[in-house]
């Protein structure tokens, strides 16, 4: 069966609009992707039909949003291959999920001064800030792999770096600025030698790539609803249940507790015990379609679609003139998210202009300044695609480049 | 009314008579259960000698389902011996956790089988399994083990 | 202008369905609002039509969905009298502002032994257990105002309960389970003269009735986007700007710095330091077209309404046999929600048999042990209203309560 | 293209060929300015003495159009007196707050009315405004003031 792309472009409304009187060319889909019908239907029929207070009530309605809620939580295990629901918690996005284990398991380790926490260069602000809270909160050091020049992590220093000091490693899957899928495989067997526990944002990962967490071996992953085809609002986290199990609560109120009194409060088991107060309901019964959505697709045939769509796209800028592409040039390893440097314009003009022509890129740090710091540039332009993404938008661009030439040229 | 089965006459005068209802002495094992959600108590307390309850006593606070579905563990498992009580205990959860497609058997359950009905209540099949996972506990605690498993979806 | 509730109610889908073969009568407001058609049109069309990411591109979807979302937290400001939308923190929920509170504000003032917070018995779990935690990170006190009989705060001893030591006063502005709208201007002075920083959990009250915080002089509110006819996965914490100046962050990541570098982080201003990553931009845009509903039909007007259902379910409920109301048992000084024990048979039974005739009521402890506990039930059952409730529906109550007399009789 | 007026050729000319770029001695008064949401930076420095700014230097990063609003900054203001400098800060910054509905005057703005397509596109206003914001701040501390108004949409 070949990928029909069209077909999947007719799910999404937003396509069909126009920019400054040309069509859309929506290539920001790292940044957040676009909603297919399916999903703001089911959102929809549950607000119209379905909507009530999860977990609190014995009532009809308060019944059906339960399952719907409950169900869309055993989606996203099933999706991600964990191992029981349990380990699925429901956040607002990605950085609160991360945000989250670094107060937790922070707290559970008892963190002081002497142990150190390990990321890298090439982390969104997502997984880098959290991380420097905690060791400004407990004495801890935080420490960092570099990036090569071709944009992939430098393990060249793995053993030193990760030692028996190490409490805690948390490392982006896929960079969203250069698209790098790092292989973490050798890192994480690293790591949990040395009795470190691993954290993954997989906030790029788990929209394009079949993400199978029981294979990755990782102990918590963070991804975000919005980048997969889910509504803004919900982010997950995923973590071994008995890691979350051993952790105290981070955000408190309802529904977290097993039972308060005015003089102290004991919690409920997970997931429930990382999810005080309503959450977020109809998004996830939107992620839920959205995961739905990938499935009936198949996330090896999305991940096959945008391989050759980066293809496409490497080559196609590597002939620009004037261009120069940061991160892997080939796409092994790497996903459908490119980003470059015109010489002699400004990323803001780039966009800026790219924008006058219908076409949506991300220009910017790209909530990763150490990234931009380290390739010597204080932003980029980037584009990034998904399973909507077609050749002749690829097209547009590069036209849309030669364009921006003529202005600044 | 659509209670399909839910307020069984043999569930409301359990709840209205309970059988061995009080916290009595001696006892082995003891356990305390909440319902978080809903508030619902139940202390059940264990006196096992030589492989069977002599004596299963409990108090608590709750609803009709959960206060008779006490009334009917007791009436059930009392002076039973251990093997005998987990085989009930299973086939009592298996019922609750069958969505309403499992058919009692009447000769295991007795009087039990007037839950079949709140099985099609998920909300409800929590109310009718707290007394059967703190009578669990408290047999584990007097040494007895009467494991059934109850799957994730109950518990949350 | 009489306030009509028919056209109201044609304004909400859900209203029109049946559950268990009556016609719904909702009678949940309290625990989560029913949304109208307005609300969720405004999120479909910027699903559909607008989607991007915020602050964050130059591009036209990015600069539509960024005043979508700005414009949504000008109306929220405009809605409660806020000094300026910089006030305005979106968060996920009550809970979540709530929580930012007790970190952010808990390390600014540096609490140590000694300091105390005073919150009330009558609180929901989301204003206890944060501050429990609070007290538990920095050894301060946690002390509270107890319940009088008839269900308000007891201010006998208000004097030697916010003293020198007080740093936080927080406590709810109306109970979601007695209904009581606690006159907090006493409060607010005393704490004030005390040195001690006041929030107030709207949750409740917001919703429902015309709030000022000029007026009310708190420094923090919280409120939560779906029990106002918003979606879900949105809340609110207001606070005086120049508090929110002085504040850290609490959550961290995308969005809320100023600058990173891998050795440290420098921070954004307000409201964008406490909105790390992606925020619920759709779900901003529900809840600004939540407050433009309300403002149409003006909120002196939806007060009117709940205050007239109010008084006639005080009536009919009173003159039920063996009902026991909880709380203020006139309309002055509180709003449409109503909790009662029906003698002899336990709120699980009593809300399942209304269930069966189509009446959605809340049974449990609603989040508020504690106040159970003040009135020596474990829980109790809640009848809670919003401008679409009819005194049919208090009827179709009534009745249902005969017949569960009838069951349990 | 619907660029309406943005890319102005003043415009263009000011980044390809700034005036006055380059950080200089002596001064009495330096700010450094990041837009957050894009990384731009920009230092100014100013020497004022006897109320009026005989220097004004400055060095950045950034896109076109805050590069070319820093060299017309520089052009308008050096040698001007505070009070001046104080009018001209006060026209540039409600041109740019103006969404485009501002008629700007060229006596006043000079090659700065070029900016009157920029305050169309909200997300360049704070690209416009980056270098004037240093340079108010640079001039506070050189104990000058040059206040006006930035309503709070525009930091946002
Ligand atoms: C008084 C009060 N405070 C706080 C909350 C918590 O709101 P949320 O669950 O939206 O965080 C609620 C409602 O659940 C409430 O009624
Ligand atoms: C790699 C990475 N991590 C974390 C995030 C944060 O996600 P969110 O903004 O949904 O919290 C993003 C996207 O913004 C990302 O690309």
């Amino acid at each position: 069966m070949t990928f029909d792309v069209a077909r999947v472009r007719a799910d999404f409304p937003i396509l069909s609009r126009e920019v400054n009187g040309h069509p859309l060319v929506y290539l920001d889909s790292a940044n957040t992707s676009q909603k297919p019908v399916q999903v703001l239907d089911a959102m929809r029929v549950h607000n119209e039909r379905h909507n009530g207070n999860v977990s609190r009530s014995v009532h009809t309605l308060g019944t059906e949003a339960t399952s719907a809620y409950e169900d869309a939580r055993g989606k996203i295990a099933a999706f991600i291959g964990a191992a029981t629901p349990d380990e699925i918690v429901f956040t607002k996005n990605s950085t609160e999920a991360i945000n989250l284990v670094a107060h937790s398991l922070g707290q559970h380790l008892a963190l002081k001064p002497g142990d150190e926490i390990v990321i890298s260069e090439m982390e969104h602000h997502s997984n880098i800030v959290p991380w420097q809270l905690l060791c400004e909160r407990t004495g801890a050091t935080l420490r960092w792999f570099g990036t090569t020049e071709d944009g992939r992590l430098d393990l060249a220093p793995l053993d030193s770096l990760i030692n028996e000091r190490t409490k805690i490693v948390s490392l982006v899957h896929m960079s969203n600025v250069l698209g790098t899928i790092n292989d973490v495989s050798g890192i994480i067997a690293r790591a949990h030698d040395a009795g470190a526990l691993v954290m993954l944002d997989c906030s790029q990962s788990v929209p394009h790539l079949p993400v199978d967490v029981q294979a990755l071996g990782a102990d918590f992953i963070a991804f975000t609803g919005h980048k997969m085809l889910g509504p803004t609002g919900i982010g997950v986290l995923w973590g071994r249940y008995a890691l979350l199990a051993e952790m105290p609560p981070f955000l408190a109120g309802g529904s977290m507790i097993e039972t308060v009194t005015m003089g102290g409060t004991t919690y409920a088991a997970p997931p429930a015990r990382f999810e005080a107060g309503t959450p977020p309901i109809a998004e996830a019964v939107g992620l839920g379609a959205a995961v739905d959505y990938l499935n009936a697709l198949g996330m090896e045939a999305v991940h096959q679609h945008e391989q050759d769509i980066t293809a496409y796209a490497l080559k196609a800028l590597t002939d620009v003139p004037g261009v120069r592409l940061f991160g892997p040039s080939t796409p092994e390893g790497r996903g459908g998210t490119l980003s470059f440097a015109v010489d002699g314009v400004h990323p803001h003009d780039v966009g800026q202009i790219l924008d006058a022509l219908g076409v949506e890129v991300r220009v910017g740090h790209h909530c990763a300044k150490p990234t931009c710091a380290r390739f010597g540039v204080p932003a980029m332009t980037r584009a990034s695609f998904y399973l909507y993404t077609t050749t002749d938008e690829i097209d547009a661009l590069v036209q849309g480049l030669d364009e921006v030439k003529k202005v600044f040229g | 009314m659509m209670l399909d089965g839910l307020y069984q006459e043999i569930i409301l005068d359990h709840y209205k008579h309970p059988h061995g209802r009080g916290l009595r002495d001696p006892f082995n094992g003891e356990a305390h259960h909440v319902n978080p959600t809903c508030g619902d108590e139940i202390t059940v307390r264990v006196s096992a000698s030589d492989g069977s309850f002599s004596d299963i006593s409990y108090d608590g606070l709750g609803c009709s389902i959960s206060q008779a579905s006490a009334s009917v563990l007791h009436e059930l498992l009392q002076g039973r011996t251990a093997s005998d009580a987990a085989s009930v205990h299973e086939a009592f959860v298996e019922l609750m956790q069958g969505r309403g497609q499992v058919e009692p058997d009447e000769d295991v359950l007795g009087d039990g089988i007037a839950f079949a009905g709140v099985a099609k209540f998920p909300a409800r099949v929590k109310c009718a399994l707290l007394p059967w996972m703190a009578f669990k506990d408290a047999a584990a605690r007097a040494g007895v083990d009467v494991s059934s498993e109850v799957s994730s979806e109950v518990k949350a």
